[in-house]
This record gives structure tokens, sequence and C-alpha cells, in this order.
């Protein structure tokens, strides 16, 4: 976990591109992880997706982390992974508890379009130029977001009518 | 046997009855129906003068007004399918121009 | 023997025959059902009903108080009378045209000569094709009126390609009437008999059209889209249960009978086979055969049912219009050309 | 949930069909909403929830070991792939090593899986076209499969037989003596399903050109496993970062270019010829050793030496009791499931229990693909596409 | 026989009321071919069997089997009541009942009692050497005229 580490050839080309892209690098058991700059998610990931040798042209997951209560509390969380030289990369957004929202990566990958809405459904962060967010997997009607920390997992006794 | 006066009478009815429903139904389909009738009735006619003049002419007549009748309402349905189309509607007071 | 006791045998003797045939038509189709589950069962590598009397013999009876007894549901929705009508229609054509079949030669009973027909038209052939002909609207009528998509999409799909399909089945069958130069579905059978030849020689395109189209105008698989359960869950019957279901299911098996029966006469010489021993046996004889051959083609049916997948509509049609008619078209010029060349 | 379609103003005879959740070829409780143009589908929308069981908040309140028996129910038509991913991720978690015969057996386990859940894939495959007697078939080896877990597990079908840091139990006397029998029947039976469909004109009506997706949309669309290869991208987790022990058997990764149901299907099917080979490889050279790591603060001991010694006695406590603790980190660990990419994602914050534990779920990828397949095509295609994709609605919905 | 007739006459004439009156175009359609079936009875009574079962394959089989498909694909439900014009409901009725009257009085008068008709070969034989012979001119013109139907109708239904 240091700031410092240069292992890896996209760090450098994404600092190139944009000094203020990367926030932070973490390497664990052999994976590295990118923090990125909210404002540039789209951005990094175009350019992840284009540049010739680095083509990480799939998008293998995408789902969030709440750190609760930290701040900035959720992590949107991007594995990416590159068809031709097998690598794999993580990107991670940070946001803050009191304004969930970042740029939407579907006019990147269309296949994102079920997990950010996956996401929205289950921690309500809200995906920025998304075609079509809604409840995925709860009702329309239902009342907060179950993978958020603070939710309360005893909820009410249901009375059948 | 039928005295052929009889078999007319019906033939008759029935072809009252199509020009009656022509003028007071509002649905082109109901009323497209009722020309129907009217075919079948004039062959009701034509049945029973083959079988009164013991000739075999009127059902051969019978025979051409079933094919026409089978072309005309191709043709015809075709037409009130166009028609939908255009009006969303199946009431003949609201089809009042020629256009489709 | 006067005209009026005469009369009364004839009519009496006809009674007797639409009982006997009715209460033999719906017995063969309850256990059609049960020898297609049987069948069907042995190919895919299993025993089929068991339960009811051995070798689930008794489970028709089972499936038939099951359906007597099943709760009614009507969609709230429906035009009730279209809907108890439709089921009624499909019941009484499909039961209908059984009565100019004839299914053997003929025997004596007390100096009156009985045909085994309830009977026998002049235009038996056009008597059994105007009765199929009006079965398209039990289907399009209980699809219509359940006021449910699925059954609408049944209904629809139904009625094109029973239209489509009539077609094919009435021409295929013009080669015949060509050959034999008759209508009358007894005196098709003579002509076999006489010629000691049975038509399927003559008219093996024919028998092949006929029958492919007879498979679709039934509904039964590779045409079965308007039931097509995995796509629209059960086509026209979706909303139909109890009684009126077992209606439209008893119907299409009765339809699989009437259009053996039609192939067996046309195509395959009727009750005619080999004839041997005492009288009795001579005048039983041609039953069985006849119901030998009926067998045979409902046996392929079943068949049917358990090897081939399902075609998709647009295939269905395209293959109706596109195949089908043609061939049936040019099987009717080459037949005419051979007839007036010969005659 | 609860999705609805508008209608188009001026497109009012368009026809708004529900399909699903209560239909038989939805592979049970997908609902399509379909914007019908006669027969022809303008629009779709797919709707999912009906299923949804909430594991990933269950998986925050157990202990590791304890997220085990989750797993099998998420895709619960290969139990074992879902176990294999899990014990994966944690094991990479607590770099842990796992001895050779374990692998093997997990390995052998896994490919049966894919054969069985394959099976299943392409009986109902075959009955949403209309051929009845293939499911049956098909249903016949699975239970020859299913018995063999039984075997094993004691389980026909939520398995949970893997374990962190290898297996539960050695598999029993006999057991293997079974599963040869079956490795020599299967081939013939698969040929038996391929004689009925393969080249049968219906079957290649219904299915060649029908949900055409090229390979650029479907690496767009986060496509994966056969799907994925039946567009002609030869990706295959097993071959391309291979884990448990997958670098040490000979198999090909079929593909296909033409991206219709009949290439998927014909990829599936050569996918289980494939796996054949590979649980023949491994029943032959089967190493000896022991079937669990050896760490004994993650690992249960035996009951022998529970009966034996002390610090076993305490081990097994603590792990029951407590759980172990892994260290602050967080992996992702991908295996190749019989439906494609089956990802574990999981955030570890020392505590015994995952503090976050996401899977990527290789259906609810892939079916999103679905609405570019259907778009323009009939309503039967819909179903042979559904089919085609072979979604586990158990695993969308998690 | 004759009793026959009288009865297929009274339920076509019913059915044809029916027809007018139904204001749901399903009931009428499913009416009017109760009229079909019970006059294609009568034709087999009026000695033209051939005919008579053309009438059910062509007419009741086909043909309004067309009609069916097309108010259930228009999903035409009760028709609304139209405000037609006052003259011709009050003029409309007594019309049609003199009309009725006047055709009913000259067949009565030409035709009167029961003539015992010439004898009438009607089977399909008879019928065919008649249509292939004398007719065979009007038979070819129907036939390009069910062709340019099929045409018209293909072009007329096509979606633009």
């Amino acid at each position: 976990m240091s700031e410092n580490f240069t292992n890896c050839p996209v760090v450098d080309q994404l600092r190139e591109l944009d000094p203020d892209a990367i926030e932070e690098v973490q390497e664990f058991r052999g994976e590295v992880t990118l923090f990125i700059n909210r404002e540039r998610i789209r951005a990094v990931c175009e350019f992840l997706r284009e540049t010739p040798g680095l083509t990480f042209r799939y998008l293998s997951d995408l789902t969030a982390v709440d750190r609760y209560p930290l701040e900035p509390r959720f992590e949107v969380v991007y594995h990416l992974l590159s068809l031709e030289s097998f690598q794999r990369i993580r990107l991670k957004v940070r946001l803050p508890g009191d304004d969930p929202r970042v740029d939407s990566v579907v006019p990147v990958w269309p296949g994102a379009e079920a997990f950010e809405n996956e996401v929205y459904d289950l921690f309500g962060v809200r995906f920025e130029g998304h075609p079509n967010l809604r409840r995925l997997l709860l009702p329309e009607d239902w009342e907060g977001h179950p993978l958020r920390k603070d939710y309360p997992v005893q909820g009410e006794i249901t009375r059948w009518p | 046997m039928v005295p052929l006066a009889h078999v007319l009478t019906l033939s008759a009815a029935l072809f009252v009855l199509g020009v009656a429903g022509f003028i007071i139904r509002r649905n082109v389909i109901t009323i497209f129906m009722c020309i129907e009738l009217m075919l079948n009735a004039v062959n009701l006619a034509f049945i029973g003068f083959a079988r009164h003049l013991g000739s075999l002419d009127g059902q051969l007549f019978v025979f051409f007004v079933i094919v026409v009748a089978a072309a005309e309402a191709a043709v015809g349905l075709a037409i009130i399918i166009a028609l939908f189309r255009n009006h969303e509607s199946l009431t003949i007071d609201e089809i009042d121009s020629m256009k489709l | 023997m006067d005209t009026s006791s005469d009369t009364a045998f004839f009519l009496g003797v006809t009674v007797v025959k639409v009982v006997v045939i009715l209460w033999v038509l719906l017995t063969a189709t309850a256990y059609l059902t049960w020898l297609e589950r049987k069948v069907v069962a042995h190919i895919q590598s299993r025993w089929g009903p068991y339960r009811v009397g051995p070798h689930g013999l008794l489970q028709p009876l089972a499936d038939g108080l099951k359906f007597l007894f099943k709760e009614d549901i009507v969609p709230a929705d429906a035009d009730r009378v279209i809907y108890w009508l439709a089921p009624f229609i499909a019941f009484t054509l499909a039961f209908l045209a059984i009565a100019v079949i004839p299914f053997g030669g003929s025997f004596s009973f007390h100096g009156h000569v009985i045909p085994f027909q309830i009977t026998d038209l002049d235009v038996g052939l056009l008597f059994v094709l105007a009765v199929t002909s009006l079965g398209v609207y039990s289907i399009a009528l209980a699809g219509w009126s359940s006021n449910s998509k699925y059954p609408l999409f049944g209904g629809l799909r139904s009625s094109a390609q029973m239209i489509s399909y009539e077609l094919s089945l009435g021409l295929a069958l013009i080669g015949v009437l060509m050959i034999t130069g008759t209508l009358s579905l007894r005196g098709i059978v003579e002509y076999q008999q006489q010629h000691g030849m049975w038509n399927i020689f003559k008219q093996p395109v024919g028998f092949l059209v006929y029958f492919t189209a007879a498979i679709a105008e039934t509904n039964r698989v590779p045409f079965d889209l308007p039931e097509g359960e995995t796509e629209l869950v059960g086509g026209y019957h979706t909303e139909y249960s109890s009684f009126k279901f077992a209606m439209f299911f008893i119907a299409e098996y009765a339809n699989m009978v009437t259009v053996s029966c039609v192939a067996t006469l046309l195509f395959f010489g009727g009750w005619l086979g080999p004839l041997f021993g005492p009288p009795w046996l001579r005048t039983w004889l041609p039953v069985f055969w006849f119901c030998f051959k009926v067998f045979c083609f409902l046996f392929f049916y079943i068949w049917l049912r358990g090897t081939l997948p399902r075609f998709r509509y647009d295939q269905l049609m395209a293959f109706g219009w596109k195949v089908l008619l043609p061939v049936a078209l040019l099987n009717i010029l080459v037949t005419g050309a051979v007839v007036a060349a010969s005659s | 949930m609860a999705v609805t379609l508008e209608k188009v103003p001026g497109q009012e005879e368009r026809l708004i069909l529900s399909m699903g959740p209560q239909h038989p070829s939805t592979h049970g409780v997908l609902r399509l909403v379909l914007e019908l143009d006669g027969e022809t589908v303008v629009r779709s929308v797919y709707d999912i929830g009906y299923l949804h069981t909430g594991f990933e908040k269950s998986f925050e309140d157990k202990t590791y070991s304890q997220c085990i028996t989750l797993t099998d129910r998420m895709d619960y038509l290969s139990p074992l792939s879902n176990n294999l991913g899990f014990c994966l991720a944690v094991e990479k978690l607590l770099n842990l090593e796992v001895p050779p015969k374990a692998q093997w057996i997990r390995v052998l386990l896994t490919e049966l899986t894919r054969i069985a859940s394959h099976l299943v894939w392409l009986g109902t495959h075959a009955i949403d076209i209309g051929a009845m007697s293939v499911f049956l078939y098909c249903f016949r080896e699975r239970e020859e499969i299913l018995r063999l877990f039984e075997m094993v597990s004691g389980q026909r079908m939520m398995t949970s037989y893997f374990r962190i840091g290898g297996l539960a139990l050695e598999p029993p006397l006999g057991w293997l003596k079974r599963l040869g029998k079956i490795v020599e029947t299967l081939p013939s039976r698969i040929d038996e399903n391929e004689d009925l469909l393969t080249r049968n004109p219906i079957w290649m009506r219904r299915t060649q050109g029908v949900g055409v997706i090229s390979a650029e949309d479907a690496i767009a669309l986060s496509l994966s496993g056969p799907s994925l290869r039946g567009s002609g991208v030869s990706w295959d987790v097993r071959k391309n970062e291979p884990y448990s022990g997958y670098d040490k058997f000979q198999f090909n990764v079929p593909t296909r270019p033409e991206g219709d149901v009949y290439a998927r299907y014909l990829v599936r099917l050569a996918e289980m010829r494939e796996s054949i080979k590979i649980v023949k490889q491994a029943m032959e050279g089967l190493p000896e050793g022991p079937i669990r790591a050896n760490a004994p603060h993650v690992v249960m001991p035996d009951r022998e030496s529970m009966k034996t010694s002390i610090e076993a006695l305490i081990y097994h406590f603590k792990i029951v009791t407590e759980g172990f603790h892994p260290p602050v980190g967080e992996v992702y660990q991908t295996i190749e499931s019989p439906r494609g990419e089956l990802g574990f994602y999981i955030v570890s914050d020392g505590s015994p229990k995952p503090y976050r534990c996401h899977v990527r779920a290789p259906s609810f990828a892939n079916l999103q693909s679905l609405a570019k397949m259907i778009e323009g095509r009939l309503i039967a295609d819909v179903v042979a596409c559904i089919g085609s994709i072979d979604v586990v609605l158990g695993e969308i919905d998690r | 026989m004759v009793i026959l007739f009288y009865i297929a006459a009274i339920v076509a004439i019913l059915a044809a009321l029916g027809v007018v009156l139904q204001k749901t175009p399903v009931y009428s359609a499913l009416l009017l071919i109760v009229v079909l079936c019970s006059l294609a009875v009568i034709y087999l009574l009026l000695g033209a069997e051939f005919i008579a079962f053309i009438q059910v394959i062509v007419y009741a089989g086909a043909i309004m089997v067309l009609f069916v498909l097309v108010i259930m694909l228009l999903n035409a439900r009760r028709e609304t009541p139209g405000q037609g014009s006052r003259m011709a409901r009050w003029l409309g009725g007594p019309l049609l009942v003199v009309f009725l009257a006047e055709i009913v009085l000259a067949a009565w008068r030409q035709f009167p009692g029961a003539a015992s008709p010439p004898p009438l070969n009607a089977g399909p034989a008879a019928i065919g050497q008649l249509l292939f012979r004398s007719y065979v001119l009007p038979f070819e013109v129907t036939s390009i005229l069910i062709l340019v139907a099929i045409l018209g109708a293909v072009v007329l239904a096509k979606k633009s």
C-alpha cells in the first residue's frame, strides 16, 4: 500500500494522461487497486478501454462498498479485464455519504447498465447519465437501500392481514 | 316439395334484413356482413329457380357468386384494416373522406 | 315388407349405430391420451402412467373424473357466451365428421344389409372437409373470448394456420378424386378394391402433402403453434379449465382420429386386407384392418410428438404457402396429365 | 420490479405483453415486458427480483465458513462451482495453498457440475423449442451425476462440499468406480441427444441466425462464458487465468464465430465433451495426499485428531464459535462457472465475517444481451434466446 | 323434408335478425355463420348438394373465418350508437316492409302452389361438365378476378 507504487504500466500511462486522475494506488495479493478521482472516472474508463496496449475492453464487475460511518462513505468498485494481456485491474471511486453520485460508465460499456442499476437499488448511489436508472431487484416503492450498513437489519414485524 | 314461392319469400326476407342492417348498423365490419347476407339471399333465389326449372345454370351462378364473394371479402377486409390503421375507428360516421 | 316398418328399422339401426360409434370414439379418444402418454413415456425411457389400474389402464377414467370435478374458472372479462360456445363447437364438429366414415363393408342382420357406416353420402368427402373447415371457429373464438393476450395470439395463429393449410389439404385430395372419380368415401375404397391397388402407390406425393397438412390442421407437433405451451403458455385454451378444457382436449384427439380415418380410406385401402376364416370373421376382419391402419397413423402422430421440435410461426406459414401448396398443385397437374393421357 | 412499458403514441395497435414471471419458458421467475407489433418484438424490458433473497446482505452476518452454504443456493444448477468460487476467493484472501488432491477433486467435481448444468440447459432449451424427449434424456443423465454428488456430499443439489482450505470429507469408497462408469456412458448419451437436434432441419431453422450477437457487442455487454465464446471470443478463465490447477489439464476452449443461438448450442455441447476429457484426466491422475490444507486456525481438524489432540479441539472450538480472522484487504476471484465468469469480490475488515461480499453473477450480466437479441424478432425467438443464454434466476436475483 | 325446410328457414330468419340487431360484431359474425349453415341445409333440400357443401367450406369455413379474424385483429367491441338521420329512421322501416311485401306478392302470384319440378342431376360430375364446357370463360375470368383480388388485398393491408 504505497503512494509511489509504480510496478504497473497502467498507472504511469494514466498519470501521464491526467496527473490528478489517480488519488491512490494499492496492491494486495497481486491485485492492483487504483483510486480514481470522482470527476474523472468516465474519462479514465474510456482511456483504459481505447488505449492500445492497455485495452481493458471488458468490464467484469461493478459494485459498491459502504464504509459507514467513515467518510467518504461509498466506494464504487470497477473490475476491468484485458482480454489480450489477461490482466485485471480494480478501479475505485470514493463518494461522500451526503451526495453519492458519480458519472455512469454506460456510455463506455453498455453492459454496465444492469450493474449500475443494482448498485443504485441496493446502495442508493446515483449514476449521472445512466439511460434508465431504476430499482432492479426491489419493488419500485421500496424505501431505503438494504446494502447500506445503516440499513436496519431487523426491520419491522410484518402483520399479515 | 317446397313451393318456389316459399323459397323466394325467404330469400326476399333475408335480402330485406340485409338492406336494413346495411342502413342501421354503424360498424363497417357489420355492414360488410350485411352485404354478405344480401348475396346469400340472392343465392337462395338462384338455387330455388334452378330447382324449379330443373336446370343447373342457377347453381353455377351461385358457385360464381361464392367465388366472387371470397374475392370481395379479401379486398374489403383489407380496406377495412387499412381504414382502421389510419382512423383508429371502425364507425362509419367517422370515416367520411375518400382518402384512406 | 312395408315401407313404414322398413323406415322404422332403418331409423332404429341408425340410432344404434350412432350410439355405438359415439361410445367407441369417446373411449378411443380417451385411450388415445393413455396411449400417447405411454408411447411418449417409452420413447423417453420412462414408464408413464402406472398407478391407476394395471399399466395405468384406468388413467383416462381418473383424468375424466378430475376434469369433471375441477373448479371451472371463467376469466373476469371474458365474453361469457362465446367462451361457453367455443368448446362445444369444437366437440360437436369433431364428432360430426365421423358420421360419414365407413369402417368396414357391411353385414346382414335379419335379412337387412347394414353397412358399417352411419350414413353414406355421395359427397362424403366434401362433408368431412366442410365439417373440419368449421373447426377453426372454436379455436379462434376461444382465443378471442378469453380476453387475454396469450389465447388471443393462439387464436390468431391458428386461424391463419388453418386457413393456409386447408388449401393444401383439400388440393392434396384432388389427385385421389381425379383417379377414382367419386366423392363418396365408400366409392373410393371400392375403387381401390376393384383395381387391386391402394391409392398410396398412385398418389404418394398427394398422401405426403395431405398428411403434413393434416398434422397442421389438428395442431400437433411440429405444427402445434396455436398451443405452443413454451411460448404461448397454452395458446387458445390457456384460460380454460375443468370440463371445457377437457372438451378441447377430446376434440383434438377426435380430430386426429378423423384425419387418420380419411387418410386410411383415401390412400390405404380403407378396410381392405387379407380375409380368411369363417364367415363371421370375414365380416369383422375388414373392421379390424381399418382400425389397425388408423391405429398406425395415430401411433405415427405420437411418435412425431416424441421426436420433433416445433416450427416457428413465420416458418410454418412459409412452409405451407411456399412448399406444400406448390407441391399439391404440381401433383394435381401431373395426375391430371396422366389421367387425361390414359383415358 | 414491476416494470411497465408505455405505448408509443401513434402505435396504439401494438400490444404490450407481460411474459412471465409465471411462464413455462422463462426459466424461473424472469419477467419480460414485450411490446409487440403482430408477433414481432419491438421493444423489451426485463424485470427481475422475484427471487431476491438478499444473499449479499446475509454474507455480512455469517462467518466465512457459514457463507459456503449460501453460495449453493445462488446458481442452484451448479452449486459446486459457486462453492469453489467462494472458497478460492477466501483462500486468496488468506493466502492459503490447497493440497493437490483437493484441487484435483475440486476440478473433477466442478467439471461434473458443468456437465450436469449444461444437461439441464440442453433439456430446457430443447423443450422451449418443442423437442420434449431431449428434456427427459438430459434429466436422466443429470440424475446419474447428481447421485455422484450425493455420494460425496450427502446432497443431490445443495452440496456445500468444498471447504476453505480443501474438502469436507474424503470421497467414499467405490466412488471412482461409479464415476468411471458414468464417464464411459456419457459421451454416447450426448451423441444421442445430438442426433435428435444438431442436424435436425427444424432445429437448425429455429436456431440459426436467431439472436445474433457480434463479438464487439458481446464484449461491450460484458457477456461471458459459452455465450461469449459463441460469438467468437475465446475467453475462458480456466485457460487464461488458471485456478485450482487447471493449467495441468489438457482441454480446448471451443468457440464459434456465428454468435447465434445455434453457435451457443454447439459451444455448450462441445464444452460438455471437453469437460468429460478433464474429468477423465482428473480421475486418472488423481494424486495421493491430504484433502485439507495444513492451516489449523482456518481448516477444521478431522474427527480423529480431535479425540487425541487438545490443540485440535481448541481450534475446532474457535473456528466453530468465532471463525477465523483473515487479514484486512480485498480480493476478486473469478472462476469459469457453467454460465460464465463467476466472480466473488470479498472485502475483509479483519473480522471473522466478510465486511462485504459481492457476487458477479454471470447470468446477471448475460441477461442484458437479451434485449439486443430479441428486438425485431418473433415471440418464438424470444424463447429460443432465453434458452440460449442459459440464465438461472437464483443467481441473477441472489 | 318440407318440415326441415321450414325449420331451417325460421332459423335463418331469426339468425339474420340477430345479425342485423346485434351490436357486437363477433355475435353478428357467428349468427351469420348460422344463417349460412341453415341456407346450406336448404340447398341440400333443393337438390344442390355440391353447392351446399361448397357453401359451408368456402363461405362458412373460409370467408367468415376472415371476418372473425379481422374482428379479432382490430378488437372490435360493441359499436357506439350513431345519430342516424331522422328521415331514415321514420321512412326506412316502412319502405323496407313495402319492398318486402312487393316481392312476396309478386313471387306468390307468379309461382302459385307446389309444382312438381323436373328431375335434376346436381352431382359434382354434372356441375363440373357444365362448368368446364358452357361456363369455361366466366370460370377463367373469375380466376383472374381472384388473382387481382389477392394482389389488391396484399397491397392494401401492407403497412405503408
